[in-house]
């Protein structure tokens, strides 16, 4: 298994195994973070602020003198365990919904998708904030609004592949064999679209990650003292002019973790293609 | 008693009760102008809020850029124009009292409203009065319940009689909500006798004033034009400054200062005031009514830590008691509470606390509380209570959250006199008993000190209450925030008045600009 | 074969697809408004006790509520703003105590600026971008665009903005770090003081349509009758200019409509960075203010803005096709 | 015949290489050389994978996929195709060599007029003003015989029936004089009897232009018509060429006799009769939209009947459009009838799916057309063999690994394809593992839609010989549908013809030679290319419609616009009769006992 896995990824194109390597590293920083971080992450330990990176701090200190390496490790765990179950969450319910509106068809298909256009047509930001507002920010529910925020997008792009699969011609050979809808969504129409749903996530997990960047810039989002790495990027934002390390290391944590995950499914993508 | 209108001079502003140590000027050498305003003497002015709620109506003011707009555009019966934060009138030619329940206020004659009606006392009258009004929604409706009665005597003349005496009520008359509006006016327009009239207004978007040149005081106001608007976002506020789009902001983060006084033709002002942010222990809720948890919380506050992470050592640090050192009556024989985790050990164990889980409620809406709710909980656990920070919208939090659990921030604002923090916010029966703490002694010293002529015994009492508040009430108040504010340096004239930022809030009618 | 319906003039259909998509659209308003008014329901608060702030008395506000005709039930205060709406009277605001509309009316017309201004930029960048990768596909130069398009989607635009105000007003003093547009300003003024928040909306909005318009492009591309065009000898330029475009013309106008559709709404945290007194920030400030005519009306706005954005990239995409125009 | 001194394309050496992503390449096209003299058409003939379209398009310096071309010569006149530049190639190209593509309703831009795209060859190399290109095309339009030449060019593809877009197509190609037409398989995908106009229309309009022509097809009846010599291809190596006639009478390789072969499939015998009827369709009408007293909104097929025995093959005939595959989709209750029934073993059907029992449904399966789309691509062969296995049979685990293995090899395929992913097989492998997957149901009608039609000849001959085989075997009813009628001749025991969603004609195995047919069964027996070069030349224009102008009624024949034997008073006026003779059931006035009209057409 170990070994297949690893030869698939030798076979990928070298951005592709530069996503790959990006997104391993991040998920085990997020896995495992906790356990190298030298510090506690609401702990502060620098009599100064913005200070830049030293043997003690490598990657500096923070708008209150707290270690930006450990805030950092925390929130990648924040950010990537938060915005990938998000990102799973919206694309699996959106999908589940796509795949019954498009095999029901008819008026269940009407009502959903006018649903979904309704959803979709309120923006996503402010609808999350009210959402956040009315509900709190806990971890659980933090996922639960992005995910629902999403859930409309993923719908879209899923009810549109889902259509055109249900039409093709295995899905008849299903249908006439007498399976039922269950049957024909998950084994014969769900397989056909998963590149282009991974795809989606991929984006849909780059957009959670910026709502919640957005929504902490709006003074919501992740419990203090944690911070996801928008707000790592939203709370420092004063050490900007500085070009202080507590800005700059979440950014460019943000940067390879998303840019790493697209590159990684972009790969996955082109070779289903051919 | 009887207070008579000084001459009207410019006050020298160096001296002063506040104390060289405190007033941190930031103020750099030399530096060339950057893009200079387009009408001479027309500034813009940066506020941290603004919103559909902005008002013209002086009686529902709720932020500096309310009280900013206000003071631009009315007058009261009483002003305080320097740090002395002595009221002296303003409207009012002179004020009479012998009882300090029965007040006469004599009006000065000929002053015109913008549009060349006179002020009466019919005005005044009407202004007091629209107060307790509930459909008026007033913010100071609570306050006005003391006025018994409001009657005009002759065109001039007009009589208050409060339901008890009061010997802070020019104090309290100063306040911007107490400004005169027209007679008749349920719903003011901006038409008052203040040193500017209005031009534009846009709720959440801008208030444009221009210079009032029939201006019943000489020689005020020196610009031609202000224009307020809110900037929300500090980053972006301070870097409306830092490019000259705005020529003065308040509310500065103490961490964007650096980047002021970096620019030459920038500097800061910082007022030190009584403003606070409270961590409220509901006593009558376990575990915070258990007086040792109180203590065990008091003890673990690291406050030089507060005052240097959160506001880079520009705060007062605070002793859990509402008297800030610079002010009257400011108790000075307490001992000084410092971070203890001993002593907050010790508590916890006698309270039978170890292990305790709860929330502490933190909002944008209380300045710095999601920061010291973050230390306060770093502290916490390591004398074994664990508490987790609850972040909650700002919009909703003084409906939904403050005083509705165990512990939630409080925030609050300067208030003149000792006598208006504590009836306010330490009686027992006060609407806003933060904590519900319940204290007869302190009740009991509170009325006493109001009626109280001797100014030493009243020291005495107030300095007993601070004593009762600091031991006793489930209130912990960390640091006193100074307000700092940033601007050109070609605006002059400014200097800290401790009751607000911008020379709390009165500053567009003294400064001027200078190229 | 011949069709009958190729002497019937095209705009005949098309109208009936148009006043079909309107009344789908007034159902969809109707549905957001009762999305928008559970949403809102479920706010910890209400207006009086949101105008009273921390100073609130329990009297206070019961007073200010039956002002505000908050004491009326739910239900009761829905039906009477929607029966108002459909008689052309958005109401009053709670808060502003003024007409919604007069609330709206200026910074409509500042959203719809920014956003046209934004959607005319980056429409032509993102196309010129998503042409040159589509037609480079697999080449470096695609790949760069790729990853350079991907890295501007993950930066956070509160990042993007404050980078600009740094360099373009902080330090090169060129472009005004607010963006207060005076009613009086003249259009050059206008444009300058709009042009941080266009620069950042662009970067924001480009790279995800470059994205969708090079895969639109890439997949016509692929056409047989790219092929034979090629085989005629048509030039490169001509083929894509006269060929690919009007094919592709369907897929990019729809990326671009919800790309768009975006600049309305979604630029809440750049109209908060430059103090652009828009309708995100309005709707913002209605929710937090518990706004409810206000908050309403905003929805509508968008939820308008967004189903025109769509009908219009679908009438245009109708016209494109001569299939789906008969 | 000699080859002129100086030949008007020469090709020498060809070799065609594919740059694969992992750095190697793999050859498509090896050793190729060939001359035509001017004038001449000169076939390529080959199966898919020969080669045969990239070394057409070699001739226009072009490579699809990135292909590297090598050639010590490619020469068209005095053109050196193979060390041109990019820039160089396209001025030649639709100016001296013109391309003619498989599928014009592709090869078009579906968002443009015809004409714009029609004059381009001569816009864009200057070589004419926009009107006169236009002019010429409409002459040209003329010359090809298509309806109004003056506005046809106006209109857009979907306006335009697939046999006129073809010759539209080669009005674009033929519009710039060139020296050297390549046409690429350009009637494969028309109707048969189109197909016949249009080669005609090509093979003088090649003629008259005096251009040389390479034309690339799969079809050996077809080349036989319009080429002077072939060249057959196998696995991009060319295997013989020589000229038309006698490369078709003999054949020198294997190959080309193996193809020849496919091309003429062998009358089956007659099943043994068995009056059981397992499968009645009884005046079934179905379509789509909404359904009204039992008529579809757009209807497709009308008062369809049929009665299927047990064991026998039943051949359902009709060109594209005619309603077949929707017959097939009744059948299976994919379609629900809006009107009549569908009985199995005697037992009425429920329309749908949803009515039918289990049991039912596994007693019908469907083989689709396309085994590309009716194999899901992400399952194996396994996955898609199994799931009837276990869904009718409950058979899992082993048990169905066994079976899978079994029934792999009744279709003739190695049992390590199992583990195979469908998406990785070639087409004719994929076709047998749909039959498999139907097979494994044990069903007692088959219906076949059309299975071979996206095969190349041998790989479909070798299909259908396989079914024919097994259904023999197992005696499971069958019905074939089919385009082609010389398929449904050698195939089965019964023949229907639909036309138009009617069933027109059917005509049981015995009376296949009967003299008198409906004259919609004659034209599609006529148009059936024979392996004969004079074959296109004898048949004239003997299928002319004889009414000039036909009333639209539904009511009347559907035919009768098309028919060259309808007479005016009695088919433009009344509805046809069901007539009987001997067996076969006829839609027709002209075929009643006495037939009125002598020499109606060839007799098969």
């Amino acid at each position: 298994m170990i070994r297949s896995l690893a030869s698939r990824a030798a076979a990928l194109p070298l951005s592709g195994r530069i996503g790959l390597a990006l997104v391993l590293f991040w998920l085990v920083i997020a896995v495992f973070g906790p356990l190298i971080a030298p510090y506690p992450v609401g702990r502060f330990v620098d009599e100064e602020v913005f200070s830049p990176a030293t043997s003690q701090f490598w990657l500096g200190s923070d708008y209150l003198g707290r270690d930006v390496l450990s805030r950092l490790i925390w929130g990648a765990r924040y950010t990537v365990l938060l915005a990938l179950g998000a990102a799973v969450l919206a694309v699996f319910t959106g999908t589940s919904i796509a795949l019954f509106a498009a095999i029901r068809g008819g008026v269940v298909d009407e009502v959903i998708s006018r649903t979904m256009d309704t959803l979709i047509s309120i923006p996503s930001k402010i609808f999350s904030l009210v959402l956040v507002a009315a509900f709190g920010s806990s971890l659980s529910l933090l996922m639960l609004i992005a995910a629902f925020t999403y859930i409309p997008g993923n719908y879209r792009i899923a009810r549109a592949l889902a259509v055109n699969l249900v039409g093709m011609d295995f899905v008849s050979v299903a249908r006439a064999r007498g399976e039922g809808a269950i049957h024909i969504a998950w084994r014969e129409v769900l397989p056909n679209m998963i590149h282009p749903l991974m795809a989606d996530m991929g984006l849909r997990f780059v957009f959670i990650v910026l709502l919640l960047s957005g929504l902490s810039f709006l003074g919501l989002g992740v419990q203090p003292p944690h911070a996801d790495l928008g707000s790592l990027v939203r709370e420092n934002i004063s050490g900007l002019p500085q070009g202080a390390s507590a800005i700059l290391s979440p950014a460019i944590a943000i940067a390879t973790l998303t840019v790493g995950a697209n590159l990684f499914i972009d790969a996955l993508k082109g070779k289903g293609d051919s | 008693m009887t207070v008579e209108a000084l001459p009207l001079s410019r006050r020298g502003f160096v001296s002063g009760l506040a104390g060289a140590s405190m007033l941190a000027i930031g103020a750099c050498s030399g530096g060339s102008g950057r893009r200079a305003p387009s009408t001479r003497g027309a500034i813009r002015v940066a506020t941290q809020l603004s919103s559909t709620s902005d008002t013209l109506d002086p009686a529902k003011g709720a932020t500096a850029t309310d009280y900013t707009r206000h003071f631009m555009l009315y007058n009261g019966l009483t002003t305080i124009e320097d740090e002395s934060l002595v009221a002296t009138p303003s409207l009012a030619l002179s004020i009479d009292s012998d009882d300090r329940r029965n007040w006469y206020f004599d009006l000065r004659r000929g002053i015109r409203f913008h549009d060349g009606s006179e002020l009466t006392s019919e005005d005044v009258v009407f202004s007091l009065l629209r107060h307790k009004d509930p459909a008026t929604g007033s913010k100071v409706a609570t306050v006005a319940e003391q006025f018994e009665e409001v009657t005009a005597d002759g065109k001039y003349g007009v009589r208050l009689r409060l339901t008890g005496p009061n010997a802070d009520l020019l104090t309290v008359l100063s306040q911007s909500h107490f400004l005169i509006v027209q007679a008749g006016k349920a719903d003011p327009d901006g038409t008052g006798t203040g040193p500017f009239r209005l031009s534009d207004f846009q709720p959440g978007v801008r208030t444009v004033v221009l210079r009032n040149a029939e201006y019943w005081i000489e020689g005020r106001p020196k610009l031609e034009r202000v224009e307020v608007i809110g900037i929300p976002d500090e980053v972006s506020r301070v870097n409306a400054l830092l490019s000259g789009d705005v020529h003065i902001i308040n509310a500065i983060s103490p961490h964007s200062t650096r980047r002021i006084e970096a620019e030459p033709s920038c500097a800061i002002m910082v007022s030190p005031s009584s403003l606070y942010s409270d961590l409220i222990m509901r006593q009558d809720e376990l575990p915070t009514g258990n007086p040792h948890f109180v203590l065990a919380v008091k003890n673990l506050i690291d406050r030089p830590l507060i005052n240097r992470a959160i506001y880079r050592n520009m705060s007062t640090i605070a002793n859990d008691q509402p008297i800030a050192p610079f002010q009257k009556y400011f108790n000075a024989e307490i001992p000084q509470r410092m971070l203890d985790l001993d002593k907050a050990r010790w508590h916890v164990r006698q309270g039978g606390l170890q292990g305790v889980r709860l929330p502490i409620y933190a909002t944008a809406a209380a300045n710095g509380s999601v920061d010291m709710a973050s230390i306060i909980q770093e502290y916490g656990s390591q004398v074994g209570l664990n508490f987790a920070v609850n972040r909650v919208p700002a919009d909703g939090y003084w409906s939904t959250h403050w005083m509705k659990h165990p512990m939630t921030f409080g925030d609050t604002n300067p208030r003149p006199t000792a006598d208006l923090i504590f009836s306010l916010f330490y009686d027992s029966k006060a609407d806003w008993n933060e904590s519900a703490w319940k204290n007869e002694r302190f009740d009991k010293l509170l009325v006493e000190a109001r009626g109280a002529t001797d100014e030493g015994l009243r020291a005495e009492m107030y300095g007993e209450m601070q004593q009762l508040v600091h031991d006793k009430c489930g209130l912990a108040i960390p640091v006193f925030i100074s307000l700092i504010d940033g601007y050109d340096k070609r605006l002059k004239g400014l200097r800290p008045i401790p009751l607000g930022g911008l020379m709390g809030y009165r500053f567009a009618e003294h400064v001027w600009w200078e190229d | 074969m011949a069709v009958q319906g190729e002497n019937r003039p095209a705009w005949i259909g098309l109208t009936r697809v148009v006043i079909q998509r309107v009344l789908s659209a007034l159902l969809t308003l109707f549905l957001v408004s009762i999305v928008i008014f559970i949403a809102a329901s479920l706010l910890p608060g209400d207006a009086a006790q949101e105008v009273l702030g921390q100073s609130a008395t329990p009297q206070q506000v019961a007073a200010l509520r039956h002002e505000m005709g908050l004491d009326q039930p739910a239900i009761t205060r829905y039906v009477d703003w929607l029966v108002a709406m459909l008689s052309g009277d958005p109401g009053r605001s709670y808060i502003a105590d003024m007409e919604v509309s007069d609330l709206i009316g200026e910074r409509l017309r500042n959203s719809l600026t920014l956003a046209g201004v934004t959607a005319l930029v980056s429409s032509v960048l993102a196309l010129t971008i998503g042409i040159v990768s589509a037609i480079n596909r697999g080449s470096k130069l695609d790949r760069t665009l790729n990853v350079v398009t991907l890295s501007l989607v993950a930066v956070p635009e509160f990042l993007i903005a404050t980078i600009f105000v740094l360099i373009f007003s902080v330090k090169l003093v060129w472009l005004p770090s607010i963006a207060m547009v005076s009613p009086d300003a003249s259009w050059g003024d206008m444009l300058r003081s709009m042009a941080l928040p266009v620069l950042c909306l662009t970067f924001v909005v480009t790279a995800q349509m470059a994205r969708l318009t090079r895969a639109a492009v890439a997949d016509q591309l692929d056409r047989p009758y790219v092929e034979m065009a090629r085989l005629k000898g048509v030039p490169f330029r001509r083929i894509i200019l006269f060929h690919v475009l009007p094919n592709a013309a369907g897929p990019v106008l729809n990326a671009m409509a919800l790309s768009l559709s975006y600049l309305m709404g979604g630029a809440i945290i750049i109209e908060t960075i430059f103090s652009f007194p828009g309708l995100a920030s309005l709707m913002v400030n209605a929710v937090t203010s518990r706004d409810m005519p206000l908050l309403q009306s905003c929805a509508m706005i968008f939820c308008t803005a967004y189903l025109v954005l769509i009908l219009i990239a679908d009438v245009v995409a109708i016209l494109a096709n001569p299939r789906l125009r008969s | 015949m000699s080859e002129p001194v100086s030949p008007a394309v020469e090709v020498a050496n060809l070799a065609i290489t594919l740059d694969l992503p992992d750095g190697s390449s793999r050859p498509i096209v090896e050793d190729v050389s060939f001359a035509i003299p001017k004038g001449e058409v000169r076939a390529l003939i080959g199966e898919s994978g020969s080669g045969k379209t990239t070394i057409a398009l070699a001739m226009m310096g072009y490579s699809r996929f990135g292909g590297t071309i090598s050639a010590d010569r490619i020469r068209v006149g005095d053109l050196q195709i193979q060390s041109m530049g990019e820039r160089e190639l396209r001025k030649v190209r639709g100016s001296r060599i013109a391309y003619i593509a498989q599928s014009a309703a592709t090869a078009f831009n579906p968002s443009r007029t015809i004409i714009s795209q029609v004059i381009e060859p001569l816009t864009v190399h200057g070589l004419a003003t926009g009107e006169q290109a236009r002019e010429k095309a409409i002459g040209l339009f003329r010359a090809l015989a298509l309806p109004s030449p003056e506005t046809i060019g106006d209109r857009y593809i979907h306006q335009v029936s697939g046999g006129q877009l073809q010759r539209l197509m080669a009005a674009m190609a033929l519009i710039s004089d060139p020296e050297l037409i390549i046409l690429d398989e350009p009637t494969t995908a028309l109707d048969v009897t189109t197909q016949v106009e249009v080669l005609n229309t090509f093979k003088s309009a090649i003629a008259a232009s005096g251009a040389t022509a390479i034309y690339v097809s799969h079809d050996l009846a077809v080349v036989a018509q319009v080429a002077d010599r072939i060249v057959v291809l196998k696995n991009g190596r060319m295997v013989e060429q020589g000229d038309a006639a006698s490369l078709l009478q003999r054949p020198q390789s294997d190959y080309t006799r193996s193809l020849l072969a496919a091309a003429r499939p062998v009358e089956r015998g007659a099943a043994e009769e068995q009056a059981q009827s397992v499968l009645a369709v009884e005046g079934v009408h179905a379509g789509y939209g909404k359904v009204r007293d039992g008529l579809a909104t757009i209807p497709v097929l009308s008062d369809v009947s049929l009665r299927l025995s047990a064991g026998s093959s039943l051949g359902v005939i009709g060109e594209s459009g005619s309603g077949k595959s929707t017959l097939a989709r009744v059948i299976a209750g994919l379609l629900p009838a809006s009107n009549g029934s569908v009985r199995l073993n005697g037992e009425l059907l429920s329309p749908g799916i949803d009515g039918r029992s289990k049991e039912q449904l596994r007693q019908i399966q469907l083989v689709f057309q396309n085994a590309d789309t009716a194999l899901n691509p992400v399952q194996t062969v396994r996955d898609a063999i199994a799931r009837p296995l276990a869904f009718y049979h409950g058979i899992k685990g082993a048990a169905a690994d066994a079976r899978v293995s079994e029934l792999l090899e009744i279709i003739q395929l190695q049992p390590a394809v199992a583990a195979r992913r469908t998406a990785e097989l070639s087409g004719g492998q994929k076709q047998r593992v749909n039959l498999a997957r139907a097979l494994a149901a044990e069903p007692t009608v088959l219906l076949c839609d059309e299975v071979t039609s996206a095969l190349d000849t041998v790989v479909g001959a070798a299909i259908l010989d396989l079914i024919d085989d097994l259904r023999r075997r197992m005696g499971i009813a069958t019905v074939f549908i089919s385009h082609d009628i010389s398929t449904v001749r050698a195939f089965c025991d019964e023949m229907l013809v639909l036309y138009s969603g009617r069933a027109v004609e059917t005509c049981p195995k015995p009376a296949f030679s009967a003299p008198l047919h409906h004259p919609y069964t004659e034209l599609l027996v006529d148009s059936v290319p024979e392996l004969d070069p004079e074959w296109l030349a004898s048949l004239g224009g003997q299928h002319v419609p004889s009414l000039p102008e036909t009333p639209a009624d539904k009511s009347l024949c559907a035919f009768l616009p098309r028919c060259p034997v309808a007479v005016a008073g009695t088919c433009d006026v009344l509805p046809p009769p069901l007539v009987t003779v001997d067996g076969q059931r006829m839609l027709c006035h002209q075929r009643g006992e006495v037939p009125k009209n002598e020499d109606a057409g060839a007799q098969p």
